[in-house]
């Protein structure tokens, strides 16, 4: 029974786990521990691995669009003719149907409305939905991780003034915000001193997307800094002297790693859902690059001739928004096996 | 006899093995006797009293043994014939009141629940019987406390509480799991009072799980030391202070803080852990700490009148000796 | 008590006030969207276009204008530029069918949050509990109006089981205006389910290990009683604060897409038609609707907090 | 006429609600009734996809407000009740003949039809017509435009004066005395159009009167308005009295009573056609309906032609299109085929300015294509600087199809294109203000307001309107000689001759390539198995004539 702790005669040692050999719990820190639990959690992990895989199939996109579909993700091909078993047919017939999907390299999901190949706006538009996605996620991140700690770590009037601004934006119905914003903004661009926003460049639906998650990241975190303020080690680093920014960022910010990683990943799923359905109002990516939203929009028009066009766009936001969700989930059980992290939806 | 648990054993399959929590324990209760069942955390003491009222069930547990009460066998009662038993003939108070009831009802309520839980009575009447149980355990006008919550209640009337529910449907026996060991000495003693109060006017059985001898020596009649899951000592209260029979005993009483005695350099304690359960050691449990082991302690030692260990009587009462008290020397090189 | 209701509503109506400046600038910010332009129609000469910006005020300073609107409101004149309808009177028009869906929707979602919920949290591991934490992930990754549009196509369209879009008055035809709802409540019920069941059975698996669950049981209640009266009661805390402001957050704009997909002419679609037109009067009108119904909620359901919870005592910070 | 729909749905989602089974809007009042009420009468449902903008004859500016003002209210002339050209005629009809025009065309004088009375009981008065124009300028209508001319017309609309110099009526006898700034050809078809029907002065004066519309003059009344959801017209019982008075020309009605909805799903509105709970939808199946529609309902569908033209303007004042040679390019890349497309098959391909119906049209063609290979020559030759441009159009789906169609064409032929789309109802009013940053190209459309070609030429390509807010003229076109023939031939009346030269102008303007237009789009008309689907008909200016409605 040799090698347990217990021979060293030290008073009120507190009783270390039975029977788990002391090598394996010696200096692992609370990131090995979370990857241990998150290994062990299969099912997050296969669906991590699935959202890797969408991203890298829709980072492919040009060497589908170049090679197998020859066209372009904006290209018309209204009164083109293409051979489908064996006779010569129009992409669009003259009656405006568009070409059904077929084992072929190209138009292998058919056509839309303009005769635009299917399958590689799905690919591009992919890549804009995940861009916007993640993108998006940052910034809310990083604005909701600054208010989170000026908040929490100055208190005062500072935490009242923005805790009031964050109730202001949490108070604004999320989608008239994102589509008031997103029509406004289209039409003129954004011109913020010599910074000049295009109108139909992605970082407008990227801006307001961040910009209206905001509040949702920024209350927990600032109620986590808010505890986290009162624990004797802040007192200590005030006591030695370290400047507010020093201490936020080397004492606070660490703390509350977890929860900004388990937001950030699950922010990106709720961005994504947020992005299709401001571009499915028009107020999202602008015409006529691809998203998936604009898609969905597209498609919708003639659902009742070509529901794959709706359909399609559709299973996919749902795959990669549910990848991201379950990895999220055994991210935050790894992280935080007591789930206090709350994502207040 | 009013309880009698024999050769209880409670296995729990864990991840990393299987938790031998109790281990071949038996005793017995007599009607309004006060049995105290001692010993350190994690030696099974806790399960074992709840596993008396069926409350350690669940399907990673496997528990082989009886428990004899009234002519039944409690362990092989389904959760239904259970319900009646639990409350109103056996009831049970817990070590922490301040999270032993629930925050979001008023006491009176959760009193009357259990009282309806078992007798057809309107609300009304139970509300009253609520009242007269508070009044009963001391709460100062329990009229108007029935219906507060119990946030709004110190930690010592909250016992006071919990001891009033558990009276509610008047149990033949009661079950104390630890009921001090939260409180502070002041409150402690109030509520021991209140116990001894119960037994003496009710002939109330109770059996009182503590890891303070102290408590131990106000109100219990008989005692039974645990450790690693099985009894190793079971004595009347006299024997077990002035003839404790177990090393471990000795151990116990050794560590003790006298007043009656100089301040000594630094309090006795005993050596080592207690081993780990998923294990358990052959033989005697308490060898590895035990200073007067010997070679015969490798085989498992029988509980025979009272006590779990090889030596002799005359070789205990001479062994326990130190310096005049009952204590567990540190092994001299003998 | 009162002191809490006073203090909350002096913030409630300062929200609205920092929301309805906010919605005033954005949109009096957008290049050209000037409605005098609008109305005065197509081959309007710049006097006529003159006359229409006098009558409509639009020639006032910023904050004149903003004052006036602002009265209109509370009088119930606001008109709207482009269709010259009553703000006001829409919203009102607006208000059954937003209610029906909301309310139903909420009930429905309720429901089946605290069924699912509860029924994964007693059988947790279990293949129930696996196969409904499935469900619910996959509700939760569904845009919604693309499960609208693909429940009109297979179940209203393709088979013909349900009506098509559009709202029926409940005081009119009862039966219709539930039939005709289905749909809708299903769909923006189907993403809260996912939500709320994860967060009861989670809640419900850490207060089972309660010491007062363990007490109840020593009180020799039944099992049943025991999971309903004390551990689902405890553990609907926090879904019931998660279900007040998602509710309001409904009401106040969320079902923009819902009513926008099944044509119910109610609240949000009127809110996505104002702001397709870009005209301020509705959108600031619906807005404001919106953002009161959202801080509404908010407080009621501090207020709530408060009777679900003693230990909570009102007039402390609200909960974070 | 401002754009043909004035759509107030939110970009492409409730304009085009894929599908539906039932009925229009639950609340449609007589929805689907069998035929009922007395005689030949009858109760029918019509559904449009929006709802008008205004239920009063001074302000309504849309083709759906236009189809009911034409048989609600009468002006003192109107369009002859009639298909096709001959519907373009102007004939007498609360006045007793045509005006007596004076040898300098400045004077015009008509005289009221006697003892005719209004759907409420009160007499038609001479008076009213005056008060109907001055309701034009009080109430600041998009139509106060074309009465500009009236002398006395702008005193009165900026306060200056308290009536109208240029109208003298004498309620006694009927006359009604109209004096011009200086003359104008067009006048009877403005005196022929709803915003000058004479309505009673209990209208208000400078208010809408949609909540309460006036009296009517025409065969139907309006009895009940919930906009904009739903309007039921009934037969107007006092129409006698304008029959009587020998109005002959003004149709009287075919059924009993009409109600209006609407209905965002345009599918929805189809099926309710093809099940019969829907009598009549005012605008066209969609795209992916219309096969199916033309295939097995050709007993009661037709295809309608109507007097518009979409075509793309290019901003011939700043590069890259103030080169000749970069529009005649585009003329020749841009395929009609493909555009027609998106209309399902309802467009009649076009090269000019003109449609087809209008007075002067002439056909020809002066860039046959598409011919891709022409148009990147030509761009080679002119190889213009600046390749960066913007493409303009405006969110609704099928005019967002023709952009992103528009915006491809422009980079294959090697231009750096970026495409804008903004909401449907800013869209005019953003591309008609000069201070709008790169105006290059883009889409437009234009539907005659009167069956007169002055109406396609002035607003859309004289130098004069070239505005700062609310021009129409996108091209930015000035071509002084082209702007003074035009001048010239309005003071005309419309002869043969005239429209010869109209012709000649309209291929002046093409062989400046200063639009790529493309296509004409055709109507339908799509009825229910009750009604008379001969007797129907489509009238070149106000679309379906209500008056044309009649059960089998």
């Amino acid at each position: 029974m040799g090698g347990l702790i217990g021979e060293v005669e030290a008073p009120g040692e507190p009783p270390l786990p039975v029977g788990v050999p002391a090598e394996e719990l010696r200096g692992s820190s609370p990131w090995r521990l979370a990857w241990m639990r998150l290994r062990r959690d299969r099912m997050a992990l296969a669906f991590g691995v699935l959202f890797v895989l969408i991203v890298l199939v829709c980072l492919a996109a040009p060497l589908w669009a170049d090679h197998v579909a020859h066209t372009g993700p904006n290209q018309n091909h209204i009164t083109d003719k293409v051979i489908r078993d064996g006779q010569e047919t129009y992409v669009v017939a003259p009656d405006g149907t568009p070409l059904g999907p077929g084992l072929h390299g190209q138009f292998l999901l058919g056509a839309d409305q303009n005769g635009r190949d299917v399958m590689v706006r799905l690919l591009y538009g992919g890549r804009t939905s995940i861009f916007i996605g993640v993108i998006a996620a940052l910034v809310t991140t990083v604005f909701a991780v600054l208010v989170g700690l000026v908040c929490g770590y100055y208190r005062g009037w500072i935490d009242a003034v923005l805790s009031r601004a964050l109730e202001v934006v949490w108070a604004f119905p999320v989608l008239l915000l994102g589509i008031a914003l997103g029509t406004t903004l289209s039409l003129g661009g954004l011109k913020i001193g010599s910074l000049v926003v295009a109108g139909d460049s992605l970082w407008i639906p990227i801006l307001i997307i961040g910009f209206v998650y905001v509040p949702y990241m920024a209350r927990p975190i600032r109620g986590e800094i808010l505890a986290l303020r009162e624990k004797e080690f802040v007192e200590a680093a005030v006591a030695q002297g370290k400047g507010p920014i020093r201490i936020m960022v080397s004492e606070l910010l660490p703390n509350v790693a977890s929860t900004i990683i388990v937001f950030f990943t699950l922010n990106i799923a709720n961005n994504m859902l947020l992005e299709s359905s401001l571009s499915f109002l028009g107020a999202g990516v602008r015409p006529p690059n691809a998203s998936w939203g604009t898609m969905i929009a597209d498609g919708y028009q003639t659902i009742y001739t070509a529901p794959h066009l709706t359909i399609v766009p559709g299973l996919m936001i749902v795959l990669t928004v549910l990848a991201l969700n379950v990895f999220g989930d055994g991210l935050r059980d790894a992280l935080d096996p007591r789930a206090k992290i709350r994502l207040e939806h | 006899m009013m309880l009698s648990v024999e050769n209880l054993s409670v296995r729990f399959a864990t991840d990393g093995g299987t938790v031998h929590a109790v281990d071949d324990v038996s005793f017995e209760l007599a009607a309004g006797e006060i049995l105290a069942i001692v010993g350190e955390s994690g030696s099974g003491k806790s399960v074992t009293a709840q596993t008396v009222l069926g409350l350690t069930r669940a399907p990673n547990t496997t528990i082989t043994g009886a428990v004899r009460f009234d002519g039944q066998d409690l362990t092989q009662l389904n959760d239904r014939q259970l319900r009646d038993i639990r409350g109103e003939r056996i009831a049970m108070i817990f070590q922490d009141p301040m999270t032993s009831l629930n925050p979001v009802y008023r006491v009176g309520a959760q009193i009357a629940e259990m009282i309806r839980a078992h007798r057809d009575v309107s609300k009304g009447e139970a509300r009253d019987r609520a009242v007269e149980l508070l009044a009963s355990v001391g709460i100062p006008n329990p009229e108007r406390r029935v219906r507060s919550y119990p946030h709004e209640f110190s930690g010592g009337m909250r016992q006071r509480v919990m001891i009033a529910m558990a009276l509610a449907l008047d149990p033949d026996v009661l079950i104390a799991d630890e009921p001090t060991t939260a409180l502070d000495v002041t409150v402690q003693a109030q509520i021991l009072r209140l116990l001894e109060k119960l037994n003496a006017e009710r002939g109330l059985a109770v059996v009182m799980i503590t890891h303070d001898l102290g408590v131990v020596a106000e109100v219990a009649d008989r005692v039974a030391v645990m450790y690693a899951g099985q009894i190793v000592e079971d004595a009347t209260l006299e024997s077990l202070f002035y003839d404790p029979k177990h090393p471990y005993t000795w151990g116990l009483l050794g560590s003790l803080a006298r007043l009656d005695q100089p301040r000594p350099v630094r309090l006795a304690q005993i050596a080592g852990q207690p081993p780990s359960l998923i294990a358990p050691p052959s033989g005697c449990r308490f060898a590895p700490r035990c200073p007067h082991a010997f070679e015969k302690c490798a085989e498992p030692p029988p509980l025979h009148d009272g006590d779990r260990c090889w030596l002799d009587l005359e070789q205990k009462r001479r062994l326990r000796d130190v310096d005049g008290r009952i204590g567990l020397r540190r092994a001299v090189a003998t | 008590m009162a002191r809490f209701i006073v203090r909350r509503t002096l913030g409630m109506i300062a929200v609205l006030f920092a929301i309805s400046v906010i919605v005033f600038l954005i949109f009096n910010v957008i290049p050209n969207s000037d409605p005098a332009a609008r109305i005065a129609g197509k081959n309007a000469n710049p006097a006529l276009i003159a006359r229409v910006t006098t009558d409509l005020g639009l020639d006032q300073p910023l904050p004149v204008q903003y004052l006036t609107m602002m009265k209109q409101i509370f009088t119930g004149e606001l008109t709207s530029y482009a269709s010259s309808q009553n703000v006001v009177e829409q919203i009102w028009k607006g208000l059954p069918a937003t209610f029906s869906l909301c309310v139903g929707a909420a009930v429905l979602w309720m429901t089946l949050a605290v069924v699912f919920g509860y029924l994964s949290a007693v059988h947790a591991g279990k293949f129930t509990d696996r196969a409904l934490t499935v469900l619910s992930l996959v509700g939760i990754s569904m845009p919604v109006f693309w499960l609208a549009a693909i429940l009109l196509y297979y179940l209203s369209f393709k088979a013909q089981l349900f009506p098509t879009s559009s709202y029926v008055p409940l005081t009119k035809d009862p039966a219709n205006w539930a039939y005709h709802l289905i749909l809708p409540w299903i769909t923006l019920a189907v993403l809260f389910v996912g939500f709320y069941s994860r967060v009861l059975r989670s809640n419900m698996l850490d207060v089972m290990n309660e010491d007062y669950v363990r007490t109840a049981r020593a009180k020799g209640l039944g099992e049943r009683q025991i999971r309903i009266k004390h551990v689902l009661r405890n553990s609907m805390i926090p879904v019931i604060t998660l279900f007040g402001l998602d509710f309001g957050a409904v009401v106040g704009g969320g079902a923009i897409l819902t009513e926008t997909v099944f044509n119910l002419n109610g609240v949000g679609l009127y809110a996505g038609q104002a702001i397709g037109s870009l005209d301020l009067p509705p959108l600031i009108g619906v807005t404001m609707f919106g953002a009161f119904f959202i801080v509404l909620f908010n407080t009621i359901v501090d207020v709530l907090y408060a009777f679900l919870d003693p230990r909570i005592r009102l007039g402390t910070a609200a909960p974070a | 006429m401002s754009t043909r729909r004035k759509s107030l749905t939110i970009a492409c989602v409730t304009a085009l609600t894929a599908f539906g089974i039932a009925a229009c809007g639950g609340d449609s009042g007589g929805g689907g009734g069998e035929a009922s009420g007395g005689g030949k009468g009858g109760d029918i449902n019509v559904t449009m996809t929006s709802f008008p903008d205004y239920i009063d004859p001074q302000l309504s500016y849309t083709l759906e407000g236009w189809e009911v003002m034409y048989n609600v209210y009468t002006p003192l002339l109107t369009y002859k009740h009639a298909k096709g050209e001959a519907g373009t005629e102007v004939v007498p009809a609360l006045a007793k003949a045509l005006p007596e025009v004076s040898a300098d065309g400045k004077t015009y004088k008509l005289t009221l039809r006697p003892n005719m009375k209004y759907s409420d009981g009160t007499p038609i008065k001479a008076s009213d017509f005056t008060y109907a124009i001055q309701r034009l300028f009080k109430a600041d209508s998009g139509g106060s435009v074309f009465y500009e001319p009236i002398v006395g017309a702008s005193e009165y609309a900026e306060g200056k004066a308290d009536t109208i110099a240029g109208i003298k009526t004498d309620d006694a006898t009927g006359d009604i005395t109209i004096s011009l700034t200086e003359p104008n050809g067009t006048f009877d078809g403005l005196l022929a159009l709803a915003f000058a029907a004479p309505v009673p002065p209990t209208t208000p004066l400078d208010k809408d009167a949609t909540p309460k519309p006036p009296p009517s003059s025409g065969p139907f009344m309006i009895t009940n308005v919930e906009a904009p959801q739903t309007m039921t017209m009934e037969r107007n019982p006092n129409f006698q009295t304008v029959k009587d008075a020998g109005a002959t020309e003004v149709a009287d009605a075919g059924v009993d009573k009409i109600t209006i909805t609407q209905n965002k799903s345009n599918s929805a509105q189809v099926t309710g056609v093809q099940q019969n709970t829907i009598d009549f939808m005012v605008d066209p199946p969609d795209a992916d309906r219309l096969a199916e529609v033309k295939a097995k309902f050709s007993d009661r569908f037709r295809m309608e032609d109507s007097i518009n033209t979409y075509y793309f303007w290019m901003n011939t004042q700043t590069a890259p299109f103030n080169d000749l040679k970069v529009r005649q390019a585009v003329n020749y890349a841009i395929d009609p085929e493909a555009l027609n497309r998106v209309f399902g098959g309802r467009l009649h391909p076009t090269q000019q300015i003109l449609p087809p119906g209008m007075p002067g049209y002439e056909e020809y063609k002066l860039y046959p294509g598409p011919d891709m290979a022409k148009a990147k020559a030509l761009l080679a030759e002119a190889n213009p600087a600046d390749k960066d441009i913007t493409v303009w159009t405006d969110d609704e789906p099928d005019r967002k199809r023709i952009g992103e169609y528009y915006h491809d064409v422009l980079t294959q032929l090697g231009f750096n294109a970026t495409l804008k789309v903004i909401a449907g109802d800013v869209y005019f009013t953003t591309i008609g203000n000069q201070s709008t940053p790169d105006l290059d190209t883009g889409f437009s459309d234009w539907f005659q307001d009167f069956p007169h070609p002055d109406d396609f030429f002035r607003p859309l390509l004289n130098g004069a309107s070239i505005l700062p807010t609310n021009g129409n003229n996108f091209s930015r076109v000035s071509i002084p000689e082209l702007d003074a023939k035009m001048d010239k031939l309005l003071e005309q009346q419309l002869t043969d001759d005239v429209k010869k030269q109209y012709a000649e102008l309209d291929k002046a303007y093409m062989e400046q390539a200063v639009w790529a237009p493309y296509g004409n789009e055709e109507f339908t008309t799509f009825l229910s198995e009750r009604m008379d689907f001969d007797k129907s008909y489509h009238h070149l200016l106000f679309n379906q004539d209500y008056s044309s409605f009649a059960l089998k």
